[in-house]
């Protein structure tokens, strides 16, 4: 996030306590205006208790929100700009889609709002319902009532709680473009929360990771997924390999790991562990697509200088676009190779040898500290 | 498309099962089921109407007994002689009614947002005061409304008893033996049932709607205008029918704190049947009642738009 | 005369068990017998019978109005069964409408030798019960004005005009619900007679009552529950029974009473046999017990009605001294004669009578 | 400023909790009266504090049989009332047929139909059929008025079941008895209970229709206490009227802790 | 489904009708005994009610149910011995966790029951939560204990109406695992509701996908993956490009066709349409990863006989494992195009001019009357 940019929502040292319970952990966070800031974490990690914070609906136990230059920290919600479309859409079930479109304006005075809620429904594609009362909605319609019900009023700032989780998939994924679409439009500072990488790397352009009432890591996707900071981000962004292994030498550039009796290969500037040392445990990290498979037979081809690993295959699934393969290797049980579905693939089936292999450069280094499993969904069970 | 052709239209072939037989025990269960209880409102609640409106068109005395001589003139007469008690009737009764909502309101509210795990002991201290009889209970008003009673001491110095004399409510400095007392009455006596049915709509709203209402810009007191109000129309609704129907045929408010200026509809009817023994005038006078109410109701639910009541 | 009671219609000789089953039922108002000082579920002289007799008495103070109670007997005294009870504690008025329908069994002076010897002669005939036939006075009620010294300000109530037209008493005065007593009383301050009225007459007391209604002079029109407001001081004045004033003035000294100059109305509450009570002869046996003087003083220093006892008088004093020089309980000379007995009314009379008089009370 | 602010905020709390204290202000009443030693009969002015009509509350002649006879009508027509209302809400709530809606405005005109209509159009019912006032009738009174709130009560709670959960127990083997009893049943469990509360509430406190439909010798708790009112009425009223409140609150009350500790202890 | 294998299930002219309304066309159905059997389609095709048809809740309109060789039709449900995961798993919420996995049992008068409970609860990993109440539980674990509840009974064959609906995208996932295992140890016959696409293609062994109330193609994943029938199945079994073209010519084993002024190949044996003739209207198909994205500069490199398509580059996203594109073409305004993440494609961002090819084998064709969106979701809206 470049400091150029005018801030849309600065939270600085806020935090959040119910009772003895810590939901938001003391936090600076600085959404640029105008983008599509996306907060992602898994359930309970304080990413509403947040959002609330922003809209007015819950006080922060310390810190304080600005929106733009102005300190709103003790502001009622309905004298901030700033707008939420909430999960459960929370539509006035009495009032009709117009009627619901138009609360906000009328509730600051405007009295010709015709034009305006025409044109919001207009915007969402809802115009032929306008009398319709939610319940006769279905629940992608009801969502787009409810984001033109935040939108018409033209906040500084629209705050999106898991807007899109009631949705089935393939919905889903049609209301994504829809509100990336619109954002765009209208370029309203969006805060977006989910607990779906997917949506959120889509989506956004800028990606604040919460872990436990903390922002792990913030950064544009790509940013975030080709280089995570914690083993936490790795698994959570996406999915992936995590390697225990030890630094035995550094070399120019590059750092070299022994896993076992395997030796990997890692740029120097994608370690995040704070030290380089010579013996220090790292988690030598790989996506699962930026791994190659082939069957040991044809080992010969794996180009050189690439890291390489030998294994078995345990499982193979297909997706459709892409075939899933759960290599055991003797040092790491269960590594996750995902390869896209353009030719068949004869004989990698479940039993094959297979050997792995990737572009060094891809590998990235974390802090062997860590719990490799953090993140992956295990522990939310 | 896949080769699925559709067979031919459904007739059952002589080998299928057969189908389920049409209309057999499980169409009938459900008469089974309420049989026993509407015998019991036919035989006691459907019949002895029908035995009234024969009763209302009796006429003869106590002493040689009554016959049916379609004596019409028994609702002429009720409704010439108790114009006034049908009129004090319904107006004590929608007096009651308002102020039930207006007092049963917050409270609802309270037990459906704010109470937290208060919220069970509190619905049942809105039922309890039933266990303690509702006699007793006015009896104890009677009590607290006593004339030489701090309550009446202390409304007087605010000069409140002043106020209300000046609307007719109250008479001389008392509370007793006044329209106010037996209004205050009703509303006591019927307040829980205007709550129960307030909270059990109140408590359905999600609370996430308040929240999106201040969101869009909607003070707090617009919120409850807004949003809370017209959400809770339901509970309103049925609880104003569930006080004002039975506060218009009350006759223990009138009768323990009324003067005779105040006797409501109940108190003719109860007199008239129970001391008077003019079953057909009693009997006249419950069936304009139950006429008033049932205008009364069927207009006010049109306009209120909810046929949900219950 | 005799040959004309048998041609009452619906009378017929009820077979009596009373040899068989040694016990009786009985209805009374609610306190209107003597109990234990110390346990109030001790009722000293009807334990007493029951030992004397070995009759088992089944007491029940089921009695608060006796229309209402009328009213629920009524079905079963029609259709010619049981009521379930032997006796019932009725007011004259109400004791007369049995005997006219032939719900009443007579008495047979023979099993009650106390009765014969010991009611006071000005009881022995009554205009509902003539020779007291069916009928033994279980007590005399007066009705006359009380009130409360310290409501009235120290102010004297002494008439029923008062009553209805004292400023001072303005929302502070009260009258009965029981026509009879409240019109009663009201004919007798106007001078009439109240053993013997015209429509036109009672028509004239019922405005005059009603003119007090709607300058709201009455507060309200009680039961016997004016007794609490009246010594709480919420009903300044009203029309009171005499039995109710003697207790109350025991406990509060500011109660007083007065029997207007004009005249108070006076009845009888009568124990009364209803048609197919099984124990008639229990019933007598109870009914002489209670003529018994001494056992008629001792219920009277209880329930402090007038008592229609001969010879209680000196029973009494032996109790208190006090109760028994008082006129509300063993009535002067002078008591006696100021007292009047209310109408004998027909079922239809008393239909429309009570139907105009219920407009006034406002029901 | 600091007050006005709390004042503001709270105001539901505020007008809730005052609405609270008129509704109990009564039972207040009573209960302190209830430790009164009256000198009189009437127990109208405080005079000192005793416990005497706590250690006798039958002290009263006739006020316990009184109160006996309310508690057997009223658990004997909870009892009918509820078993024939909760059959009905079960027909209402789960299953569609013909006459739904005539059955549906029958069940409900009861509670729109004021007291002393249904009361004296029943008492015309008995006069007619010359049936003897008395337990009977009272009984067949109180089932009548108390059916209606076991029907809203039990329909409105079957109305907020899945459905799917009576399937579930058929697709394991129950079959149509065995679902009712093992599954049906016991969720509605909470609505029955509530309906049959209510009504045993409503019976016990009921005067108008039993004042007309009563016998001379049935006198429930309400009718002592109506004939009292007009004598005087005994200490041992408020007794009996406070003992019943505070056994309301506290069964209550103790069934909700026993629900929650069970809850608790189990996770 | 290979006739040797013994039918598990086997619905015979089975239909359903409400009212008039069919829900479930008249249809034969066989799923073989022991098979993971996945009922895939949109939201109101019929699915739950081709279900219950199974489990007995509904009775059917015409035509018979058989389990293995018996007749069932006419068998109401607790005399059936099918058991079934509900959506919302309707757990009994008045019993514990154990008590409801017993359930079953006792109905059907087994007294010893605690043993079987116990290995049940072991299987779902759930054994140390067989007190609780079911709102004690997280969606995943009542998920577990509404499967643990059917299974426990060893039914003949286990229905499964949508059970991961609820639940959010990682734990589904997990959830899928854990099914499939289940499935595996227990060998039961499993008939899985979905309308989630990847599920059924990752979880079955044949997948049923149904529209408007009728099966519109049967098979094992890839075979319909990579041969879809129609436009529906082709749009609802993942992404499909579908350019409307007209066969030009008959070249041996293929196809040429012409869409706009391109020349597409298809092999015959891929075609759909019942009609080969020149000048019939086809639908040319091609699934979004076959495609090979590449800068109009180094157009030289498109391997010799691959079909070809230039266009520019209207929306380019990273997901993170793949970026998926959206070209705009002259006659098909819309190609999405997934290239796996491996190495960072330089240049191919929005506006660049590409040109895109495949391998003609992966071409499919379809009967060109179709609507081409059937199946995409928009016309779920
Ligand atoms: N009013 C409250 N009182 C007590 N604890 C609360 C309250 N609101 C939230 N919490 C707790 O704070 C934590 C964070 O809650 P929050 O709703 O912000 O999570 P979230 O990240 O939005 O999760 P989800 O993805 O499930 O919506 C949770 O553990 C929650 O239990
Ligand atoms: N009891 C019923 N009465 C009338 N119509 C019904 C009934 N049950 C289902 N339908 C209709 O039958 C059609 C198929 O329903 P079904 O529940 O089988 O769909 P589904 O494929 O399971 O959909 P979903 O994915 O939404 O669960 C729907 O249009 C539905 O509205
Ligand atoms: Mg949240
Ligand atoms: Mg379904």
């Amino acid at each position: 996030m470049s400091a150029e940019q005018a801030a849309g929502v600065t939270l600085t040292g806020i935090s959040k306590t119910f009772g003895d319970f810590t939901a938001v952990q003391p936090m600076d966070l600085s959404i640029p205006q105008g983008s599509f800031f996306a907060l992602l974490g898994a359930s309970g990690c304080g990413k509403t208790t947040t959002l609330r914070m922003i809209a007015g609906l819950e006080q922060p136990t310390a810190g304080r929100v600005m929106l733009g230059d102005r300190d709103v920290t003790s502001l009622p919600p309905h004298r901030r700009p700033v707008n939420t479309v909430f999960q459960s859409y929370a539509l006035f079930p009495h009032l009709s889609v117009q009627d619901n479109v138009a609360f906000g304006l009328r509730r600051r005075g405007k009295k010709q709002v015709h034009k305006e809620v025409e044109d919001v429904l207009e915007l969402v594609e809802l115009g032929p319902l306008a009398r319709r009362k939610p319940a006769q909605l279905s629940g992608g319609q009801q969502q787009r009532v409810a984001l033109a019900r935040a939108i018409v009023n033209r906040p500084e700032v629209l705050l999106l709680d898991e807007p899109l989780g009631a949705l089935d998939l393939k919905l889903r994924r049609q209301m994504q473009l829809e509100l990336k679409r619109i954002q765009t439009e209208v370029g309203i500072t969006f805060v977006h929360v989910t607990h779906d990488q997917e949506e959120a790397m889509t989506m956004a352009d800028t990606i604040a990771v919460m872990n436990h009432g903390r922002v792990e890591q913030l950064g544009a996707p790509a940013e975030l997924y080709e280089s995570p900071g914690s083993a936490f981000v790795a698994n959570f962004l996406g999915q992936s390999n995590l390697i225990a292994a030890e630094i035995s030498a550094a070399e120019g550039d590059e750092l070299v790991l022994r896993a076992g009796d395997t030796k990997l290969t890692l740029p120097r500037d994608r370690m995040r562990a704070t030290s380089a040392a010579s013996g220090t445990k790292v988690l030598a990290g790989i996506r699962p697509e930026k791994i190659a498979i082939r069957s040991r037979s044809d080992e010969a081809a794996v180009p050189e200088g690439h890291n390489r690993l030998t294994g078995t295959i345990k499982d193979a699934s297909f997706t459709g676009v892409s075939t899933q393969y759960v290599v055991a290797s003797p040092w790491c049980p269960e590594l996750a190779v995902f390869a896209q579905n353009v030719e068949s693939a004869a004989g990698l089936t479940p039993g094959a040898e297979v050997v792995l292999h990737w572009n060094p450069a891809h590998t990235f280094g974390l802090d062997g500290d860590q719990d490799a499993d953090a993140g992956t969904g295990e522990d939310a069970l | 498309m896949t080769a699925l052709a559709p067979p031919p239209p459904a007739a059952p072939e002589a080998d299928a099962p057969p189908p389920p037989p049409p209309g057999g025990r499980r169409k009938l269960t459900p008469y089974w089921l309420l049989l026993p209880a509407i015998l019991w409102l036919l035989v006691f609640f459907a019949v002895p109407m029908f035995f009234q409106a024969s009763t209302s068109v009796q006429s003869g005395s106590s002493g040689e007994g009554y016959e049916l001589t379609w004596h019409w003139a028994n609702y002429t007469d009720a409704m010439s002689e108790y114009a006034e008690h049908f009129g004090r009737s319904i107006m004590y009764a929608a007096a009651a009614t308002l102020l039930c909502l207006v007092i049963g309101y917050p409270l609802a509210y309270m037990i459906a947002f704010r109470a937290g795990r208060w919220r069970n002991v509190l619905l049942v201290m809105v039922i309890a005061p039933f266990f303690t009889s509702f006699l007793i209970r006015t009896l104890a008003w009677k009590h607290i409304l006593s004339d030489g009673g701090p309550l009446v001491g202390a409304l007087d110095a605010l000069h409140l008893l002043d106020v209300t004399a000046t609307l007719g409510m109250t008479e001389d400095d008392r509370l007793l033996a006044t329209p106010l007392a037996v209004i205050c009455g009703l509303t006591y006596n019927f307040l829980p049932f205007m709550i129960l049915p307030l909270y059990s709509s109140l408590e359905r709203i999600n609370p996430a709607l308040h929240e999106a209402a201040q969101d869009l810009y909607a003070k707090p007191a617009t919120v409850f205008r807004k949003v809370t109000f017209p959400l809770s129309l339901p509970g309103v609704v049925a609880g104003t029918l569930l006080t004002f129907i039975p506060a218009s045929g009350d006759y223990i408010n009138a009768k323990l704190l009324g003067s005779p200026g105040e006797q409501m509809i109940g108190n003719a009817i109860q007199r008239q049947f129970l001391n008077v023994r003019d079953y057909p005038t009693a009997a006249a006078m419950s069936f304009l009642l139950m006429a008033a109410i049932l205008i009364i109701v069927t207009v006010y639910i049109r306009r209120a738009g909810t046929e949900e009541l219950v | 005369p005799a040959s004309d009671d048998g041609k009452k219609k619906g009378e017929s000789k009820d077979p009596d068990y009373s040899k068989k089953e040694k016990e009786l039922i009985f209805s009374n108002w609610t306190l209107y017998i003597d109990v234990d000082d110390k346990d109030e579920n001790k009722r000293p002289t009807l334990d007493r019978f029951q030992k004397e007799s070995g009759i088992k008495v089944k007491y029940n103070e089921d009695v608060n109005d006796n229309v209402e109670f009328f009213g629920k007997i009524r079905p079963q005294l029609e259709a010619g069964q049981s009521t379930g009870r032997d006796i019932i504690c009725f007011s004259d008025f109400m004791a007369g409408r049995l005997i006219r329908h032939g719900w009443a069994q007579r008495l047979d002076p023979k099993n009650m030798p106390n009765v014969v010897t010991n009611m006071e002669p000005r009881f022995r005939n009554a205009a509902h019960d003539p020779g007291r036939q069916y009928t033994v006075p279980w007590a005399g009620l007066a009705t006359v004005v009380a009130y409360n010294k310290k409501a009235t300000k120290g102010r004297k109530v002494t008439s029923v005009e008062q009553l209805l037209t004292d400023e001072s008493l303005k929302g502070k005065a009260a009258m009965l619900t029981e026509m009879q007593d409240t019109v009663g009383m009201t004919l007798l301050d106007m001078g009439k007679d109240c053993t013997k009225f015209t429509e036109d007459e009672f028509d004239a007391a019922v405005a005059r009552i009603q003119k007090a209604v709607d300058n709201k002079q009455l507060r309200r029109f009680t039961g016997n529950d004016y007794v609490e407001e009246l010594d709480k001081g919420d009903i300044a004045a009203c029309l009171a029974w005499a039995g109710d004033v003697v207790q109350m003035q025991f406990e509060n000294p500011d109660i007083e009473f007065v029997i207007p100059q004009k005249g108070y109305l006076y009845a009888t509450d009568d124990l009364l046999v209803p048609a197919k009570a099984r124990h008639k002869a229990n019933a007598e046996a109870l009914m002489d017990f209670y003529y018994d003087p001494k056992n008629a003083a001792e219920l009277a220093a209880w329930v402090n009605y007038i008592c229609p006892v001969a010879g209680a008088k000196e029973e009494l004093a032996k109790i208190d001294k006090e109760l028994a020089a008082d006129p509300l309980i063993i009535p002067d000379e002078k008591m006696i004669k100021a007292g009047r007995v209310f109408m004998e009314l027909d079922d239809d009379a008393e239909t429309t009578y009570e139907d105009k008089f219920s407009k006034v009370i406002g029901a | 400023m600091r007050v006005l602010t709390f004042v503001r905020r709270n105001l539901v709390v505020i007008a809730g909790t005052l609405a609270l204290g008129y509704l109990l202000l009564p039972n207040l009443v009573v209960l302190l009266y209830s430790f009164n030693k009256p000198v009189s009969r009437y127990n109208n002015t405080w005079q000192e504090f005793s416990t005497e009509a706590w250690s006798d509350p039958c002290g009263a002649p006739g006020i316990c049989d009184s109160v006996g006879l309310s508690l057997q009508i009223g658990l004997l027509s909870t009892l009918a009332a509820t078993a024939l209302g909760t059959l009905a809400a079960f027909a209402l709530a789960r299953h569609r047929f013909r006459g739904r809606a005539g059955v549906n405005s029958l069940i409900f005109l009861p509670m729109a139909m004021p007291e002393v209509v249904m009361a004296a159009s029943l008492g015309t019912l008995f006069l007619n059929m010359r049936i003897e006032f008395g337990f009977t009738t009272i009984l067949i009174a109180h089932i009548m008025f108390c059916l209606s709130f076991v029907v809203v009560a039990v329909k409105a709670r079957l109305a907020g079941m899945d459905p799917k959960l009576e399937e579930a127990a058929r697709d394991l083997y129950a079959g149509p008895l065995q679902a009712f009893v093992r599954v049906t049943l016991p969720l509605a469990l909470p609505g029955i209970a509530a309906g049959a509360m209510l009504s045993f509430a409503l019976s016990l406190d009921d005067v108008i229709i039993t004042q007309f439909n009563s016998g001379p010798s049935t006198i429930t708790f309400p009718m002592f206490v109506w004939g009292a009112s007009l004598k005087g009425v005994p200490v041992q009223v408020n007794v009996i009227g406070s003992a019943m409140f505070f056994i309301a609150v506290l069964l209550v009350m103790a069934g909700q802790l026993l629900g929650n500790g069970r809850a608790r202890r189990k996770s």
